[in-house]
């Protein structure tokens, strides 16, 4: 029987490895701009004396055009329309579910905003107010779309797509949403044979291989055992993906796929070590540094 | 069968009157007879004194537990004796686990107020030495089965523990300043007298039920307690709620609390045979 | 000492007898063998044998079931009430819950109880719920608890054991749909001997001598063959213990035909009832 | 508990997982995690020690004062285990929320300790009947993230390994009392003998198969668990069936012995690691 | 041997079971315990009230007799249930009949305690709702709770959703549903003249219930009831 224990003296520093030299990273109460002719967006505040722009959580600073942003390094996750997300049931109420995803604020997700078995088109009855919980039920997963962010911050979602639904078997991780990068699509089928969804607010979803044509908006479910090989890909993505998320490396299908393969060297239970998880970021890195 | 429990569970009161129309109660009572009363003594090993008492299916448990302390400063030659009644949630529905709920209280207070006030107990019996130390019985009564009239069944309960706690002899040694208890050698209690209470309740403002069951105390009103001690000896009358009381009704109690006493006390004696 | 103004009691604290018996009686109390050279016990019995069991049901009579039960000088009451409604909203939807308090009389044990909140007490609770949940068919009765109540009258040794036998004797006759009934069983192990059903002074002994010693207590349900809970405090090896559970599951199966038994009587005398109110 | 809500599928996924010997973060069954510990955090108590193992993070402190001896111990010092769950842990702990938790995991290590083979209480009294050590052992619970019962029993024994106790010299007076007198030297100290303190090890019945060191989604699927204190010479102190679900007499026999063969190594590997250090 | 200090029962039974042996055979296998095996499962069987299905057999849940009878249902199929002599129903079920007093009306719904299933009756009371528009089968929009019921009356109602956590909903919304027991304003129980009035045998005052069409059955109780107590 072998045991890995360590002592905390001699861990080694996770501090986020510098990646991007262009990366401007600010502490609350960091001077960000004395310019006045910027705006002001998420994560700053203005000192209205000094009239300086000054940084109101840790991040990085981002600029569009005249509009200053800091982005968190770990924060709950603010919607925008669009966004795909991926959330669990929390509670089911009168015609809608409570839904966490992440957000300050529990997200609903109405009746009237859900695809139904049987057709796009159905129209909505008593019956199925009361047939809610067997739709979707406490503890159970969805992946959604934001419809509609409300001044107070908290989402209404929707699954009226067929590739939206509830979730069967599979793995769910929890990053920071802030490391997720937003892309055109979330939705990724792997070469490894796993696919992933990354969700805007930081919930990843891995999941055996799905084709798009079978899309059902999961209320069929597979409940048989999955094969030790796919079992073991998604394993291996979920260390992967967690590798790149301690030392805060951003996630998209790119790295998600490049962390899987550096990663082949090395046996399940070995990727929890410490020094293979940064062996791991450091190729995934090196390799993406080069392609670009 | 079914229809006769129905109106029994939802108009208890008209189900009751139904059966006192015909002067016989649902258990098959006449209006003045009690519950057989049973008693037994000793059952608990682990405590120095304890008793059972049935009233029907009412049973209160009672044990007594002697331990020793120092004797209250305004009494240097007295023992102390202290009451507690609890009625656990496992004795009936309506009641809910947690600290002594206000019913317990009022009957700790009731049964602690019987015991001492009516002098049934010769305190300075329990005195060792005197001021320094004295026997302390913790007199815990339980109620294991909650139908009706708790309060004659603890009382009695408490009344017949003490009839049986037997303590072990203490001897202090004054020069060495030391206390020394033989447990092999034991002695009993003196008792002066033996309050025995009978209870009444009030149905319609007008019907008098003795020894009344959960059943009938829940659509009667006011209670009156009648405790004697023996012979023409009554030691506390009290009525609580309800209509008032004719003289007729009260001399009525009254004779039956006497009839309860000789029917009590000779229990208690084939108990102790 | 914070005066509790709900309860009667004295300003003064009190003590134990025991505390001032003369030394050489305490001495010899201590001495006493667990075991003698004959393999028999302070009251006789072989390391083996258990005590004589005597098990009623419905001597609660406002309660929807309950049950009592005596084995040796150990008295325990238990009542049933429920299902009601539960009043938490996020628990229990789609189940039943089960809660459970034990509760010690104040003269069940040597010495007076005083402590309010009594920690045996809420672990004692705290396992009961974990022994009989298993054999509870909790999805019969969904949003609804069932509470189980037990006084331990008096502990003559065996008193955990003794109340989960009583429990599901309770929840049988309550009514309320089980897998299995739960049988409660313990053994002392000293030294080499394992002192099945132990009485309370055996109980004692092991913190008194304490030298390769251990207690355990299970849980057996006999309908499905599966143990509902282990308990197990002491200092004794593996083989022990397997040897112990091996001997339990023996006694729980035995105490079993009696609480069967017990049960087929309150049900026959039930239906006498009703036959002779038709008539 | 940690509570964690899991959908069926996920649940499902964990059990034929277990059954598959991969577990959803690539261990096999009976593999543990690896964990961190720390000894000597907080420097005002008498021993002290940190152990972090995946998100369960334990802190445990040890402060040895004098006290009297128990009446029907005399020859003997006293344990104290008081277990604190902190809100941070969980916001279900905040109040007397965490209360039910906190008292199973004292009983849990009293009994674990309850024997004087595991940790010779005779060592910790000074004058018999008259003075003895009391060990406070608090244990802080500052986050919940599966496999507690183990983590907190590592903390306290690696926190017991730290442990100094002064060394006195004891004077009897005229009168027959015992004076106490507590060396100056800082460095004039004890250490408690911990070779054969026992660990918990948890073993969760999941589906048809058991795994050790569950992580909280595990926990959240299994039904029951099996928690066992084990010594170092494979002496069992205490065993305790956790959650709701029942077990056939055979499994138990399983578990108890996965359980204690994890156990003697577990304590030899924790031994070896502490005492390396030195 | 134990002596038995706290039996309730007059005869003393004491049970050693090493003079036990295996005599409870004897006892008549219509009785079973919980836990106990009653048949193998086999495709004529099913499972009924008061038992389980586990692995290859069907077993007793309950303690009580047992009781074969052909499935209505699906004709040529046995039914093995357990009948106690206690109340079949723990918990309302849905679609089940249950008997609730009122304890609060407001002009959306009524709120109610359930005091009983069919025939099985709670100590404890559970939770009901009866809601404005599940009162009435027709004109729903007309319905007026202070016209239908008051607080005290007791009803018959049918539960049609378990509903939140906090309550049962329930619906009189059927003829021989609704107020069976009510006592008008001098308090004496009023008699039902009409499904929408009742009338009070004192004072002759009419007031309005949702009344429930009694049925024979009913009926027949009643009169049961009132032959039972003139003979006591």
């Amino acid at each position: 029987m072998e045991f890995n224990i360590r002592l905390a003296a001699n861990r080694k520093s996770r501090a986020v490895l510098p990646s991007d030299k262009t990366m401007h990273q600010v502490n609350p109460g960091d001077l960000i701009s004395k310019d006045s002719g910027y705006m002001r967006g998420h994560g700053t505040y203005f000192d209205v004396d000094e009239g300086k722009i000054l940084a109101s959580v840790a991040g990085c600073v981002e600029r569009v055009n005249k509009l200053i942003c800091v982005r968190p390094l770990k924060t709950r996750y603010i919607g925008e329309v669009g966004d795909v997300v991926i959330g669990r049931i929390t509670e089911v109420g009168n015609k809608r579910w409570k839904v966490d995803a992440h957000t300050v604020l529990d997200s609903v997700l109405l009746l009237s905003c859900v695809n139904l078995p049987g057709g796009e088109l159905r129209k909505r009855s008593e019956e199925d107010e009361r047939m809610m919980r067997e739709y979707l039920s406490e503890g159970d997963l969805i992946s959604a779309e934001v419809q509609t962010v409300y001044s107070d911050g908290h989402l209404s979602l929707h699954t009226r797509s067929l590739k939206y639904g509830k979730l069967g078997q599979g793995i769910l991780v929890k990053v920071s949403p802030s490391l997720v990068k937003r892309c055109k699509n979330h939705f990724h089928n792997l070469p490894c044979g796993v696919t992933v969804i990354l969700g805007n607010n930081g919930y990843i979803w891995i999941c055996p291989l799905q084709s798009n044509e079978g899309a059902e908006g999961g209320f069929m479910q597979r409940l048989d055992p999955i094969s030790e090989q796919e079992r073991e890909a998604m394993v291996r993505m979920r260390n992967s993906i967690l590798c790149l998320a301690q030392y805060k490396m951003m996630l998209y299908d790119t790295s998600a796929y490049y962390a899987y393969e550096a990663s082949s060297q090395y046996q399940l239970y070995e990727m929890l070590k410490p020094e293979a998880m940064q062996n791991i970021v450091n190729m995934t890195r090196q390799r993406i540094e080069t392609e670009m | 069968m079914s229809a006769a429990n129905e109106v029994r569970a939802y108009q208890r009161k008209e189900y009751l009157l139904k059966f006192l129309e015909q002067d016989v109660r649902p258990d098959n009572r006449g209006l003045g007879d009690t519950r057989e009363a049973k008693l037994t003594l000793g059952a608990i090993s682990t405590a120095d004194g304890s008793a059972m008492v049935k009233l029907g299916h009412t049973v209160a448990v009672c044990g007594i537990k002697a331990e020793i302390t120092r004797p209250p400063t305004d009494k240097p030659d007295s023992g102390v004796i202290i009451a507690n009644v609890q009625l656990p949630a496992m004795c009936a529905p309506e009641f809910k686990s947690g600290p002594p709920s206000e019913k317990a209280q009022v009957l700790s207070d009731f049964v602690q107020q019987v015991l001492l006030d009516t002098g049934m107990i010769d305190r300075t019996q329990l005195c060792i030495e005197s001021g320094l130390h004295c026997w302390i019985l913790y007199c815990d009564v339980i109620c294991c089965n909650y139908d009706g009239n708790i309060r004659d069944a603890v009382l009695l309960a408490a009344v017949s523990a003490l009839k049986d706690v037997s303590l072990p002899m203490a001897q202090y040694d004054a020069e060495q300043e030391n206390l020394t208890i033989d447990k092999d050698r034991k002695r009993q209690l003196t008792l002066s007298c033996m309050p025995v209470s009978l209870s009444f309740t009030l149905f319609d403002d007008a019907v008098l039920l003795v020894d009344p069951t959960h059943e009938e105390e829940t659509v009667c009103q006011g209670q009156i307690t009648v405790i004697t001690s023996g012979g023409d000896s009554i030691c506390s009358v009290s009525k609580h709620g309800g209509a008032s009381l004719n003289p007729e009704q009260l001399t009525l109690c009254i004779s039956k609390a006497k009839q309860r006493w000789c029917d009590i006390s000779k229990l208690m004696t084939s108990n102790h045979l | 000492m914070p005066q509790d103004s709900r309860r009667n009691c004295h300003t003064d604290e009190s003590y134990h007898p025991d505390r001032f018996l003369s030394i050489c009686k305490f001495n010899t109390q201590n001495n006493t063998t667990v075991i003698n050279d004959n393999g028999l016990r302070i009251d006789g019995r072989s390391s083996s044998d258990s005590r004589p069991i005597f098990l009623e049901t419905g001597f609660v009579t406002r309660s929807k079931g309950s049950s009592y039960i005596e084995i040796g000088n150990t008295k325990v009451i238990c009542a049933c009430y429920g299902p009601k409604q539960l009043q938490s909203k996020d628990t229990g939807l789609r189940k039943g819950v089960l809660s459970c308090e034990l509760k010690y009389a104040s003269f069940a044990s040597a010495v007076h109880k005083t402590d309010q909140a009594n920690m045996l007490e809420k672990e004692y609770s705290v396992l009961m719920v974990d022994a009989l949940s298993p054999c509870i068919i909790l999805d019969r009765f969904p949003k609804a608890q069932v509470d189980i109540f037990v006084t331990i009258l008096e502990d003559g040794g065996s008193a955990f054991p003794a109340a989960i036998t009583a429990a599901s004797l309770a929840l049988a006759d309550a009514g309320i749909e089980l897998y299995s009934l739960a049988i409660g069983a313990s053994l002392q192990q000293h030294k080499e001997w394992a002192l099945v059903d132990p009485t309370h002074e055996e109980e004692n002994m092991v913190a008194l001598l304490g030298e390769c010693t251990g207690s355990l207590c299970i849980a057996y349900m006999p309908g499905l063959s599966q143990v509902s809970m282990v308990s197990q405090q002491g200092y004794i090896t593996h083989q022990q213990l397997s040897q112990g559970m091996v001997t339990l599951i023996e006694l729980c199966k035995d105490v079993s035909t009696l609480v069967r038994r017990c049960l087929v009587n309150s049900i026959q005398r039930k239906g006498q009832q009703e036959s002779s109110v038709g008539d | 508990m940690a509570e964690v809500l899991l959908s069926q599928a996920e649940k499902i996924f964990i059990v034929h997982g277990v059954e598959d010997n991969v577990r959803i973060d690539g261990r096999s069954c009976l593999e543990y995690r690896s964990f961190e510990i720390e000894t000597g955090t907080v420097s005002n108590a008498s021993g002290s020690a940190r152990v972090r193992m995946a998100n369960t993070d334990i802190l445990v402190g040890v402060k040895a004062e004098l006290g009297v001896p128990a009446l029907r111990k005399p020859d003997e010092g006293k344990l104290e285990f008081f277990v604190d769950c902190s809100a941070n842990a969980n916001p279900k702990f905040e109040g007397r929320g965490g209360e039910e938790l906190a008292n199973d995991i004292a009983s849990m290590l009293s009994q674990a300790y309850g024997d004087k083979n595991t940790l010779d209480m005779r060592k910790l009294c000074i004058a018999d009947g008259q003075h003895c050590w009391i060990l406070y052992i608090d244990v802080l619970l500052l986050e919940v993230g599966g496999n507690l019962y183990d983590a907190v029993s590592l903390a306290v024994k690696s926190a017991l390994y730290d442990t100094k106790i002064p060394n006195l010299t004891l004077t009897t007076n005229e009168e027959g009392q015992v004076e106490i007198d507590l060396s100056d030297d800082p460095f004039d100290y004890s250490e408690i003998d911990v070779e054969n303190c026992p660990i918990l090890v948890t073993c969760c019945k999941i589906g048809k198969s058991h795994v050790i060191d569950p992580s909280v989604e595990e926990e959240v699927c299994s039904l029951c668990r099996l928690v066992v204190s084990v010594t170092r010479t494979g002496h069992i102190t205490s065993t305790r069936k956790v959650g709701a679900g029942s077990l056939l007499p055979e499994s138990i026999a399983e578990m108890v012995s996965t359980s204690r063969e994890i156990g003697i190594s577990l304590n030899e590997a924790l031994l070896n690691k502490l005492k390396g250090r030195i | 041997m134990a002596t038995l200090k706290l039996t309730t029962n007059d005869q003393v039974e004491v049970n050693n079971y090493h003079q036990d042996g295996n005599e409870d055979g004897g006892c008549s296998m219509s009785i079973a315990i919980p836990g106990q095996k009653l048949m193998d499962i086999n495709s004529d069987v099913i499972s009924g009230h008061g038992t389980y299905e586990h692995k290859d057999g069907i077993y007793s849940s309950l303690a009580g007799y047992v009781k074969l009878e052909e499935n209505k249902e699906q004709p040529g199929k046995t039914m093995v249930s357990v009948q106690t002599t206690r109340h079949k129903h723990l918990v309302p079920v849905l679609g089940g009949l249950v008997t609730s007093r009122v304890t609060q009306a407001t002009p959306r719904f009524c709120k109610v305690d359930i005091i009983a299933v069919e025939k099985s009756i709670f100590e404890i009371p559970f939770r009901g709702l009866l809601r404005k528009e599940d009162v009435r089968a027709t004109e729903k929009d007309k319905v007026e709770i202070h016209k239908c019921f008051r607080p005290g009356d007791i009803v018959l109602c049918r539960v049609i959703s378990v509903g939140d956590s906090q309550s049962y909903i329930l619906s009189t919304a059927e003829n021989e549903l609704g107020v069976i027991v009510a006592y008008s304003e001098a308090g004496a129980a009023m008699l039902p003249i009409s499904w929408r009035e009742m009338q009070c045998p004192r004072t002759l005052a009419v007031e309005f219930r949702k009344v429930a069409k009694p049925t024979a059955d009913y009926i027949d109780q009643i009169k049961e009831l009132l032959h039972k107590i003139v003979i006591k």
